[in-house]
């Protein structure tokens, strides 16, 4: 079927609850409401109130509470709101359930998924509009997936569900109702840990996740340069090999995200090549980001994250070399 | 139940009487013998309030419109129902004292003196916005000349900091107190315990009140925690809580008096107030197919809070009913035309996007305008 | 002249791709003129100056040697 | 004082009884009429509880000499003053039930059936110690064998897991319950009032104890929180709560049966536990030069939880004064001998540094192993 | 006098306080105790406890609390008494701290400093090891420092006391008691924002920070090649051009950093080399960092910071290249 993201992701949902009876979702307004942006809608009326469960206003909470039910072998998909709030349960995220299986010799594990829209461009100021990836990139622990496209939010949200480890599942907002694409109905899932070639090239490598890649895309196609796109889709642990491979074909880099400059994962990018295939580089790395501001101010959130223009811009640079 | 034989007697458990809910004005506007009660606000207050109320709902609802025009530039959350919740505690407050709102506060904002203009430029993201069209529409973050504290979206922190910003007023010995928002679901927040808790513990001059409108989003307050009067709550942090019907101006009156006049002398309290928002969450939320029911919203729509005071300022003689027809029309009128004026203001600069981040603009941020 | 090369950073600047195909090369990328931003050298500069010393049929670079 | 003009009448505040503290033991091992209340220990149970407090005892006395001898490889907090607290929920519970601890649980942990050389392992951080050396002596992280949850040291967020581990128990149609701990000072944490909340609402089967050992590290509670009687706190959640000298495991056993067969019928319960830390916060802490006195500390070991049981039971016959001498002589020979047994294991090898991050291990770990 | 870092950092919170009563300390056990680490001693004894504030035991609300007497006027000093326990007041510092004066305007401001222990080599743990700077310096609104030895604790404490700008201030708690050295008795600063060239060299740079330094330093002094020692001290904003400025020099950087090497601080240094003056390197870029788990574990806490042995080995690996 033809399916936006949101619809992806709640195909995604009903399938796993459908398959496995330990799967429970729980977060604000995730029950009779289905969700702020309708993700888990038709879940409670499907599976009742004590697998679809809507909770009291406190992020520490709920994934205090999902990380005890996984400890009791469930397989709780929490979600945050939006992901600006997780930090009032940051504790429970990086302490604890990043944690749990180090500190416990392997004993207990916490196979859990933490889904939250990120990204800024819906105009929605300071508060709903972060990107904090690199937070949980640099988390030893958890598992950080960021989807681009229906088929693979879907593909990748089912084998979160059904690995081992936790997961934070960041799903581009600006992605939830376009673009739509043909995703198959039934049963599939997209592998943990491999990076995508969303489009081939040689000239230049742009590597980009989430909303990004689509702009790489345009960026592409407008470029007299043949670029090559690789999309991350996991963010953590990270599929270097993917980028490094593409890099030393083309010697060039750009690196496109959605989140403050400085420290962001587009560091880590840079950082990897630099280490790895720096002899590779036939120009400089340029990073394409937002500015080191809070992201995203409302009057100037349409050019917090790179525009297709700056991504252009940015190949355009690294083929001046 | 358990077994007798388990049974732990109850001189060695808690034991609480959860409040009554105080309440003074009737469905038809009519007072109670509670009107003898705690203080009375004078004619020229009630009239003042009632004007806050009527352009608070007035304002709301071209809020709305404006943002079907698409001339609002993110979502808007409407208030209807909390009128009398904010006139009555900002009735209680002197100048001088301060408000750490919760968002949902258009009347409290009004009532502190911020000028429609100014209100709509942010609603606008105008240049008329002390925020510099940053945040969210009812994102108070710049309304430092108003003495209103600056919030963001994550609710519960205004608790925390309303308590260390009254700690520092008595430290400075300024004899202002602050006044602290918060709804029901923002009871279950870590803000909401360390707040009270901190206040507690250091007896500082600031006032706590809940806006228990019987929903968060789509949750309702029974599922959002398990004890029936959120004024109860109080009890665990060793103040005293009251619980009033907060779309009764005059039990919002009374109560907010006593709980800030309390707080002057260091002893913060906690003011549930029991009342219902009439809209949807905001601009983006649709209550009615989802979780909840016209037939309860009437109901409550039986306590409307204007009605309900116009028709005692009607009865008492301080209004006739063609003042108030005139008090809706002048309300009307200046909203549009404070609109009208937002409206013609231009846009928040692009250089506004780089400053405020620290004391100074940094490097790298002097570069990211230079690429643009 | 590969150790000159590897020696040579203070003094010039030049892409790690140009580095190490003039290592490859055995140029010294002293000698080469750089044509990228602020005369930064590129590998395509190696690669011309290589081509030039050919044809100039000069001090012929080595082979190159494997790449990776 | 409110000028009584502002005054609201008492049944619109909260109002609240603050329990009495349910003892059943005196300073001479007594007991008082109390001891008809509730559930009453077996003989059975009796002497196996005090043999857990004397082992307990025992081996705090024991890691702090091995401490101050360097073999201890991190900082130790003992448990003194607390073994009654821990033997008396401990016995509450059925094998098959679960504890979310605190840290200074050591007796406990020996009730729940660890092994002394386990423990003695992890004060090693040899490899014997399921945690594989990973943790500080205290923090209870790998003994799922015995139904001891994993703690990290970040505390409050044990009351949460707790809360959600409960009800998935439930979910699974399992007759356990999840006894979770806390102390004083962590009544004050976000984790604390999320866990009761969320227990509350959803009635999850789970025995919350608060020990109130009167202090957190330096701060004594009555600067923790203005409420007296940490029980109080219940009333928050729509829960129960009830206080008991957490000193007398009579007391303790009665009110800790109480609270673990309310929540196997899903309804939560809190338990405060009025005790004292008789010895220093940690290896890392002075109490005496720094917070308090040697009077306080006298005072409160009048009270102690060995002398009054061992009191109570050679006054009722179930030992005598030779049993106790031979239980405590075994108990330090268990103890020195589980030292020897755990000294002699190897070392954790250095390829379990990155294993367990996740179920898989991550090429860049493998590199920075084949760095090393 | 001869100070340790300790004392130095309890000398400047002693003068700042009898300089200006606008100056307020708060946190667990900051009080009687003075500190779990003596850093706070005397305080409470000199200036009392309205101002030398013991706080219950939540971390939001010491957080949230100091932003408040920040937003009246005052200019708190509040302690993490280990920087490990800041996740359960991660909304009130990344959301609130960082963006308040962003959010109203510039209406209102956060000069405040939060004070916090880091890092590993003390045998402590998950809970009380962590480095978390990556997550702050990717904070837009937040300064961040982290002093290296006693004489630049001093002066980078008092200059952020005085600041208008909200900093978190990293203590190396591994430094608290060595080394020691003299260091003014009296007022001075030291400015926020500049590196500081720790030791010249002409082969090799070696950027590091906090406990860091002094083992780049002993690894300089036993290296063959001549080491240059660029101790960072700000974090954020960070002296993007005094790095530059040596590894244009040097042509050769090894980034030493006691967290985990993935999107850790020194992903930044490496990229921001890899941007501006990717011309200038002669050899791949080297980070030597703590393993990809949660720092750190107490069996093996030695190995989880870069040793001298391991900066040695890293700067033998850029000299060979
Ligand atoms: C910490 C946090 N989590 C989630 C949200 C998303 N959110 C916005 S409003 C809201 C419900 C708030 O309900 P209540 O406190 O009752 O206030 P009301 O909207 O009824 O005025 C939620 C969950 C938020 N703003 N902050
Ligand atoms: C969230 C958090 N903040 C700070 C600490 C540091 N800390 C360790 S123990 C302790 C005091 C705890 O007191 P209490 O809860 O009464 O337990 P007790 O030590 O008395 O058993 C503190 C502040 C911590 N472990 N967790
Ligand atoms: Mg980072
Ligand atoms: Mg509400
Ligand atoms: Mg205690």
């Amino acid at each position: 079927m033809i399916a936006n993201m949101a619809k992806a992701i709640n195909m995604a949902l009903h399938e796993e609850m459908a398959r496995d009876e330990r799967v429970v979702v729980l977060g604000e307004d995730v029950g009779r409401r289905g969700g702020v942006f309708l993700v888990t809608e038709g879940l409670y009326e499907r599976f009742g109130p004590e697998r679809v469960i809507d909770t009291p206003l406190n992020e520490g909470g709920i994934l205090g509470f999902a990380l005890g039910m996984a400890m009791a072998g469930l397989k709780p998909v929490a979600e945050i709101q939006f992901v600006d709030f997780i930090w009032t349960g940051a504790d429970e995220l990086l302490n604890h359930i990043a944690k749990l299986r180090y500190r416990s010799g392997g004993e207990y594990k916490a196979p859990l998924v933490v889904r939250a829209p990120v990204g800024s461009g819906v105009k929605s100021g300071l508060y709903h509009s972060q990107s904090p990836e690199a937070v949980f990139v640099h988390t030893p622990g958890l598992v950080v997936v960021m989807p681009s496209t229906p088929y693979n939010a879907k593909g990748l949200l089912k084998a979160a569900i059904r690995g081992d480890d936790p997961v934070v599942f960041l799903e581009p907002k600006i992605l939830y109702r376009s673009p739509r694409e043909e995703i198959p109905d039934g049963d599939y899932v997209v592998e943990i840990g491999k990076a995508r070639v969303a489009r081939e090239g040689d000239d230049v490598t742009v590597v980009a996740y989430g909303a990004m890649v689509h702009r790489a895309l345009e960026a592409a196609e407008k470029a007299k340069a043949s670029v090559e796109v690789v999309d991350l889709l996991t963010l953590n642990p990270m599929d270097v090999d993917a980028v490094l491979k593409s890099v030393s074909k083309t010697g060039r880099l750009v690196v496109a995200y959605d989140a403050p400059k400085t420290a962001g994962l587009g560091a880590e990018v840079a950082a990897v090549v630099a280490e790895k295939a720096l002899d590779k580089l036939a120009a400089p790395v340029v990073r394409v980001a937002g500015p080191d501001v809070p992201q995203s101010p409302v009057a100037h959130d349409a050019i917090y994250a790179p525009t297709v223009e700056r991504i252009l811009k940015a190949i355009e640079k690294v083929m001046a070399y | 139940m358990l077994e007798t034989n388990l049974e732990i007697p109850r001189q060695y458990r808690t034991e609480v009487k959860q409040p009554q809910i105080f309440r003074v004005l009737g469905q038809d506007g009519e007072p109670n013998e509670a009107y003898e009660i705690g203080y009375k606000p004078t004619e020229g207050e009630l009239a003042k309030a009632y004007r806050w109320m009527v352009v608070g709902r007035t304002l709301d609802k071209y809020a709305l419109m404006y943002h079907r025009m698409g001339k609002v530039r993110s979502t808007y959350g409407p208030h209807e129902g909390h009128e009398a919740a904010d006139a009555g505690t900002a009735l209680a407050l002197r100048p001088e004292d301060w408000v750490a709102p919760h968002y949902r506060n258009l009347t409290l904002v009004i009532a502190r003196g911020v000028p429609l203009e100014v209100i709509w430029a942010k609603f606008f993201a105008k240049s008329g916005d002390p925020d510099k069209g940053r945040n969210l529409t009812i994102e108070w973050g710049g309304f430092k000349k108003w003495r209103i504290l600056s919030i963001g979206a994550p609710i519960g922190h205004q608790y925390v900091y309303a308590a260390g910003f009254a700690y520092a007023l008595r430290y400075m010995k300024r004899d202002e107190v602050v006044a602290a928002y918060i709804g029901d679901g923002g009871t279950s927040t870590g803000g909401f315990h360390a707040g009270l808790n901190f206040a507690g513990v250091y007896k500082v001059p600031a006032a706590f009140f809940i806006y228990n409108n019987q929903y968060a989003i789509s949750m309702p307050v029974a599922r959002q925690t398990a004890v029936e009067r959120l004024a109860t709550k109080a009890a665990a942090y060793g103040i005293e809580g009251v619980s009033a019907d907060g779309m009764d101006l005059l039990a919002v009156v009374k109560t907010a008096k006593w709980a800030v006049e309390k707080a002057r002398r260091g002893e913060p309290a906690l003011v549930e107030y029991v009342m219902y928002r009439f809209g949807p969450h905001t601009t983006a939320d649709d209550p009615l197919t989802r979780y909840r029911d016209q037939k309860e919203v009437e109901e409550w729509r039986r306590w409307d809070p204007l009605a309900r005071l116009e028709r005692f300022l009607i009865r008492s003689g301080i209004y006739s009913e063609s003042d108030v027809r005139t008090i809706w029309e002048e309300a009307e009128r200046e909203v549009k035309e404070a609109a009208k004026a937002a409206e013609a203001m231009p846009d928040v600069p692009v250089e506004e996007a780089v400053r405020d981040v620290y004391s100074f603009v940094p490097k790298s941020l002097q570069e990211w305008l230079g690429e643009l | 002249q590969a150790e000159a090369a590897q020696q040579a950073p203070r003094e010039v600047a030049a892409m790690p791709a140009a580095r190490r195909l003039a290592r490859e090369l055995g140029v010294d990328l002293a000698k080469v003129k750089g044509t990228g931003p602020g005369g930064v050298i590129t590998v395509e500069d190696v690669r011309r100056y290589a081509e030039e010393l050919k044809a100039k049929g000069g001090e012929a670079p080595e082979a190159p040697k494997a790449a990776e």
